[in-house]
């Protein structure tokens, strides 16, 4: 069918072309990801060619579907997406995949049902958001007084995003296991203002609480003002996610304690690399779970 | 009336075919030679018919846009109202296992009766819309959180019906409803009394009021029908994912404004056509998928697609005061929009 | 048919006291009064358009109490609103049939309305005017006509005129009255509200004077002629019309204006007015009077040609800031759309023009003497207002008129152009509005004065052009002014005598 | 002039105090009473500075957006130049080392410069400022993408003069800054001729444009207000937050024009007063962090708040229409606005 002829034509071209859908290029961490795209694709540019697409809003699934479906009628060869849901994803995927398109899943791991609902299977690189998380609540945990009474508030991302409910998860595998109570959760909406505004309403309500952790770094960010101006800095302990360059400030002056590097940029080359092993030699390579470093104020300095 | 054949046949295509159309369709091919020189993989019949089946949703709701500018008035919960319906047919879809039929009615039942309350307080209250309707931007999208429990909703093949491409044909059943939507509406904005009526009570309610019309049914019919089709896009939405997203159709409203106004839909009521509207939807749409076919980084598409809105429509301005100079040889005296 | 007894309504003060009127089929009752008399308001009352406080009123010796517009129209009561009540986006067709356009389930049927409003438009004189016109290309007075063949179009029993002849050339007023005669003929109770008293001497059958609010005399039409309807409208305060100024016989030029055009609707004019000269400019409906002077006055973009104030250079002016700042002021003709602002206070509306002379460094407002300069204006044209506080939308319309004269006298300026200046203002506030024309006149400055009412312009002007097509083709001395001339000149355009 | 003294006294007062403010002073009185009985903590003087800290960024967009309404337009893009002006001012400020002084003039000479170019299409091509400014929201917030590349830039402890609280008062210096504006408006909106202007110009712009007034360069010089106070707003954001984030104020126009509306602006122009506007702040400012202090969820605070915004507007409005009713003896005459 049309499909495939027109997959057939680009192909004959030589090169492949590889298209990285991500969520919102606002975001910062897409911006890493699509930078380390960029670099690779500068450095194997005889291999492939790339397109590199965002949507306007990192909950806009309805502009993914519309992305795979416009990187398949101009012929990709694969499709390399961070899906912002798991699974109204799959069916789009599915189609790209009766086209003949070699589709490849990172970051976000579509859900396991749906996929088998629709008959496919498709090669996931990414990290474990949960388990992530854990590891920054379990530094967090350790500077808390374990036992005392200690409580903590979490700041969530937007509610029906799958990373936020994965990180929350882990930040709430990590309270419990430390035995710490959790005695809020509220959403920030991903952004720094939302979360200020949320952040200094909390401490309000719960002046004792003794930490705040939120699901990733901009949110984090809005939090620290928030303390800042509550006058609680050293007293309230913040963690983030995602390791982003303004994290770094306050996480050298000790107003953060620890954040997540899911290394954005490799994720996207081992996807990439992934499609291109695919495209080259036929074989789908297995699932590869990548790392989730975590990042504290001696990381920092060891790594300079 | 006819001096030669030929002049007669151009005379009469110049009659038929509104030059507004013309400009726009301009701008149309403009756009598409643009993305053909950009990107060798632009021009082929896949890309129009992915456009296509793309612009349903937006057209539904860019046609209930343009009655309710019509009017004078703005609706800024149509995408609120589209997630709103599209999770409310998923509850009943999976949830409560009604069949795909009833599912479809309880969609535009929602948005019908979002489109109602949007209607009474704005017209019997004498509360501007734009403010009703934007705090029901934030109601209807609470309650679609709210009735999916912030999650989506995998719906599956069930709604494949409407949103699978005709074999053969390329575009999905979805597009020849959007296509009737956009006839229907400017056959009823065009021809019927009530769309007479529409304009009228956009230009000059008073002179409409007192000519002994009931002019504030008429305003809450039309938010009915903007929420009506509302409903229908979050239909065609939760077809094409083939899930319910609470979060669907976030800043649609501006979009489908952006369209109407393309189009040369007024924002002070009074001028404006589906069709142009249409016009205004495909525009976007091309633009959307033509930028990302070149790959342009995000931050350029934002600047890309601010500029050339403001563009169409400072080029149909200028059209428009260019035909009214010819026409009338000074521009019309009606003071300017802001 | 028709009896009102003791009707009361009351805004902040009471605006109609113990009304009694009585209205019989066949009939034309006259109702008159100085501005803000409440003949507008009463006409409302009857439409259901405003709601009284208390009376009764019957219809055909029913019980008649309208809660709405459609009571109204159900019971066979029309109106042509005195401010022009369109839909500026509808062709002329559907506005003539706005409330109830033929249709089949809910579709238009554009063509039997086309032809049924090509025949009102024809019984009107408009027959040459295209149906499927939309209403926002027409001129004011086309406007008017349109209204009125939108009342005409609905067979009604008792049909209401509040001022229909404000807009209307003498020709136009001859054909309005042929149709009165016929509606009358037909059994329709019609009540004619008018400032022009001549129509009233010629039409009424029964005259009924408003003064303040309660019936100041109510009588056949032969028992009160114009003096007394006069003396009853004003009471005791009359003011009486004062003599134009003498000619100036040597001064020099205020303003020329040579071939100057703009667009279709003004081409190849030229005129002339001297200093402290009154000078008339005449035509017939749609003539392009209105655009000449816009385009004077910049607001229009002339084409070509030239306007020349006193020793200044010659120039078009491109806004109207420019010809301001030069020396130029305009009453426009439509005061709702051109010259007031509704919602804001008598104050502001008055001082709108000079505002920064009333402020410290043209910037900050003085209050106290932007509210002294207003009182004094207010005074000075004896505008009946509760305070300057008040918004000017509900004052009546010919104080409204007198106050947007009273900005640009604040202002000062070396050339009035005035654009109906007295339409739908009262007999006693005319005299006034008369009387500031003259006084402009006598110190030296130019006027020109646009009017439908040609019997106006030979009496206050001291030369009279005429505008047919957009071009002048005569110009008429005082010694050689008569209605006929002028009638003629306006409708064939010859500029022979 | 006075009966007794007491009588005059209390007329005085009466005479002083709009009662306006009195209606919104109502609203938050009941709001901070029924969150005092939600919350056991909220009714400390802590709540109270917390919220007058939040509010300068909002109240400098709300402001602007206040003389924009006034004239009868609208600037959708106040959000979005909040964030590009406080990226210009992070990059100035790290990546160039300016000192702060110059920093805030760049944030805010950058708002100005987009203020201006809202004002000049909007005014000089006759197109419909919500276009421009919707157009231009896109432009605005891709360049804010661009200069930063995207990324959060933390400031850190350089803005601290701005938005840390002054000792004994509890309040910012950035509170202060905003009173400022707010007042300053307010003489501006009042007592000037540009004020006078502006409201005449909402009104009826046409009969201002004959009275001789160059009412486009009007618009303009409101349109760089607004811009100008987006920039501050932008400095104000990024003082808070010791960082400058290029995703700031997203929809937060819309939170400015319902502060503006809930103040009783007029949507249509000619009617609006920069101290209600700022009422309408507090009311907003009041309620988000009232319920994030009571805890309620996310869909309810969505609902709560959308339907608090209308229902504000609805009592303004019977106030107003009340008001009218006893002063006339009926109902204003100005047709609704649709
Ligand atoms: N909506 C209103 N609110 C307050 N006062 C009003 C309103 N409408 C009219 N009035 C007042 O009622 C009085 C009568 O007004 P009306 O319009 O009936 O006068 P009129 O006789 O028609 O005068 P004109 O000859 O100028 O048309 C005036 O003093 C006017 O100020
Ligand atoms: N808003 C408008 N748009 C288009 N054409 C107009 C407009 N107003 C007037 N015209 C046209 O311009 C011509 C001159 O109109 P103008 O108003 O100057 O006439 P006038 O002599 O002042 O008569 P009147 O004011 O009684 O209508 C007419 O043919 C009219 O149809
Ligand atoms: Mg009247
Ligand atoms: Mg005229």
């Amino acid at each position: 069918d049309q499909g495939t002829t027109s997959t057939g034509s680009a192909t004959s071209k030589g090169k492949p072309r590889i298209a990285l859908i991500m969520k919102s290029l606002a975001n910062e961490f897409f911006a890493t990801m699509a930078k380390g795209a960029e670099d690779h694709h500068a450095a194997n540019a005889h291999r492939y060619d790339l397109i590199v697409n965002g949507t306007k809003d990192e909950r806009d699934l309805a502009r993914q579907v519309s992305l795979i479906e416009e990187m398949t009628s101009q012929g990709c060869d694969a499709i390399v997406i961070a899906p912002a849901d798991s699974k109204a994803l799959a069916p789009a995927c599915r189609r790209a995949m009766e086209a003949g398109v070699v589709v490849i899943n990172i970051d976000n791991r579509l859900d396991a049902e749906v996929l088998a609902e629709a008959g496919i299977s498709i090669p996931f690189v990414g990290p474990d958001n949960r388990a992530g998380a854990k590891a920054v609540g379990d530094v967090l945990a350790k500077q808390l007084i374990p036992g005392a009474g200690a409580r903590v508030v979490i700041i969530e991302g937007v509610p029906s995003a799958f990373n936020s409910q994965q990180r929350r998860m882990g930040f709430e595998d990590a309270m419990k296991q430390a035995n710490i109570e959790v005695v809020a959760v509220q959403s920030g909406q991903w952004e720094m203002g939302p979360a200020n505004t949320i952040a200094a309403a909390m401490l309000n309500e719960h002046p004792d609480i003794d930490a705040i952790l939120c699901c990733n770094d901009n949110m984090a960010l809005g939090a620290v003002a928030a303390v800042k101006a509550a006058g609680g800095e050293g007293k309230i302990k913040i963690v983030g996610f995602d390791n982003i360059e303004a994290i770094h400030g306050p996480l050298r002056e000790g107003l953060v304690v620890a954040t997540a590097d899911q290394h954005a940029d490799r994720l996207a080359v081992e996807g990439i690399e992934h499609a291109l092993t695919i495209l080259e030699t036929g074989q789908t390579p297995s699932d590869r779970e990548t790392p989730v470093d975590i990042v504290t104020a001696e990381t920092l300095s060891q790594a300079q | 009336m006819s001096d030669t054949g030929g002049k007669s046949v151009w005379h009469n295509i110049r009659q038929q075919v509104n030059p507004e159309y013309l400009g726009m369709a301009g701008v149309l091919i403009g756009l598409v030679v643009l993305f053909t020189l950009l990107s060798d993989h632009f021009l082929s019949l896949r890309t129009f018919t992915t456009i296509a089946n793309q612009v349903p949703d937006l057209t539904a709701l860019a046609v209930g846009m343009t009655f309710v500018l019509m009017i004078g008035g703005i609706d800024l919960s149509v995408g609120a109202v589209l997630a709103l319906s599209g999770a409310a047919m998923g509850v009943v879809l999976v949830d409560w296992g009604w069949p795909l039929p009833m599912a479809i009615c309880a969609a535009m039942g929602v948005g019908a009766l979002v489109g109602f309350v949007n209607g009474a307080i704005s017209s019997w209250w004498a509360v501007p819309s734009f403010i009703v309707t934007l705090g029901m931007m934030e109601v209807a999208r609470g309650a679609a959180y709210r009735i999916t429990n912030s999650q989506t909703k995998y719906i599956g093949s069930q709604l494949d019906v409407i949103a699978e491409p005709i074999r053969g044909l390329g575009i999905t059943p979805a597009f020849l409803a959007a296509a009737v939507t956009v006839i229907v509406g400017h056959l009823v904005l065009t021809r019927t009394v009530l769309g007479r009526y529409m304009t009228a009570i956009g230009t000059n309610e008073e002179a409409v009021r007192l000519s002994g019309i009931n002019t504030r049914s008429i305003k809450v019919y039309v938010f009915v029908i903007a929420g009506l089709l509302s409903g229908l896009g979050g239909v065609f939405q939760s077809a094409r994912l083939s899930s319910a997203d609470p979060n669907a159709g976030i800043a649609m409203e501006l979009s489908a404004i952006a369209a109407a106004v393309i189009g040369g839909t007024s924002l002070m009521g009074g001028r404006g056509s589906v069709i142009s509207t249409f016009f205004g939807v495909l525009i976007i749409a091309l633009l959307q998928t033509g930028l990302a076919q070149v790959g342009v980084s995000e931050p350029s598409k934002r600047i890309i697609t601010g500029s050339v809105i403001v563009a169409a429509v400072m080029a149909d301005t200028y059209r428009r005061r260019y035909a009214a100079g010819r026409r009338r040889g000074r521009k019309p005296r009606k003071p300017g929009e802001a | 048919m028709l009896s009102i007894r003791s009707l009361c309504k009351s805004y902040a003060v009471p605006v109609l006291i113990d009304v009694d009127l009585d209205v019989a089929a066949g009939q034309v009752h006259a109702l008159v009064g100085a501005n803000g008399a409440g003949k507008s308001t009463l006409a409302k009352i009857l439409c259901g358009i405003t709601p009284f406080d208390s009376g009764q009123m019957t219809l055909y010796d029913k019980p008649y109490r309208p809660t709405g517009r459609t009571d109204a129209l159900a019971a066979g009561i029309d109106m042509v609103h005195q401010e022009l009540m369109l839909v500026d986006t509808l062709t002329v067709a559907e506005n003539i049939h706005l409330g109830r356009i033929p249709n089949t389930l809910g579709f238009a049927r554009q063509h039997s309305m086309n032809r049924a409003a090509s025949q009102v438009l024809q019984q009107i004189g408009i027959g040459s005017l295209n149906p499927a016109t939309l209403v926002g290309e027409l001129g004011v007075g086309k406007k008017q006509l349109v209204a009125i063949a939108a009342a005409l179009a609905n067979r009604c029993r008792v049909l209401i005129l509040d001022e229909p002849t404000a807009a209307l050339t003498g020709s136009e007023t001859e054909i309005l009255f042929q149709q009165i005669a016929l509606l009358k003929s037909q059994g329709v109770a019609i009540i004619y509200i008018s400032h022009r008293m001549e129509e009233i001497e010629r039409l009424a059958d029964w005259t009924t004077v408003l003064r303040d609010g309660r019936v100041a005399a109510s009588d056949r039409a032969a028992a009160l002629p114009q003096s007394a309807m006069v003396a009853h409208m004003a009471g005791e305060s009359r003011r009486m019309e004062a003599d134009r100024p003498r000619q100036p016989v040597h001064a020099g030029d205020a303003l020329r204006v040579r071939n100057l055009s703009a667009g279709d609707a003004v081409s190849d004019a030229s005129f002339v007015v001297k200093r402290g000269e009154i000078l008339g400019l005449a035509g017939l409906v749609g003539s392009g009077r209105t655009e000449l002077l816009r385009a004077v006055f910049g607001a229009d973009r002339a084409d070509s040609g030239q306007v020349h104030l006193g020793e200044q250079a010659p120039c078009r002016y491109a806004t109207p800031r420019h010809a301001v700042r030069a020396g130029l002021a305009m009453i426009a003709e439509d005061r709702k759309r051109d010259g007031i602002l509704s919602t804001q206070t008598v104050r502001t509306n008055t001082t709108l023009a000079c505002l920064p002379r009333m402020a410290t460094l043209r910037s900050w407002i003085k209050r106290r003497s932007e509210e002294s300069e207003a009182i004094r204006f207010v005074d000075l044209l004896h505008v009946r207002c509760h305070n300057i506080e008040q918004p000017i939308g509900e004052l009546s319309g010919g104080n409204q008129q007198k106050l947007l004269i009273g900005r640009w006298l604040m202002r000062g300026a070396e050339v009035f152009l005035f654009d109906e200046p007295t339409r739908g203002i009262d007999v006693a506030a005319r005299a006034e509005v008369h009387r500031l024309i003259y006084d402009l006149a006598a110190q030296g400055k130019g006027v020109v004065v646009v009017s439908s009412d040609f019997d106006e312009l030979m009496m206050i002007c001291h030369r009279i052009a005429v505008v047919h097509r957009g071009r002048i083709v005569r110009d008429f001395k005082l010694d050689e002014m008569s209605r006929h001339r002028l009638v003629e000149a306006a409708v064939t355009g010859s500029s022979a005598t």
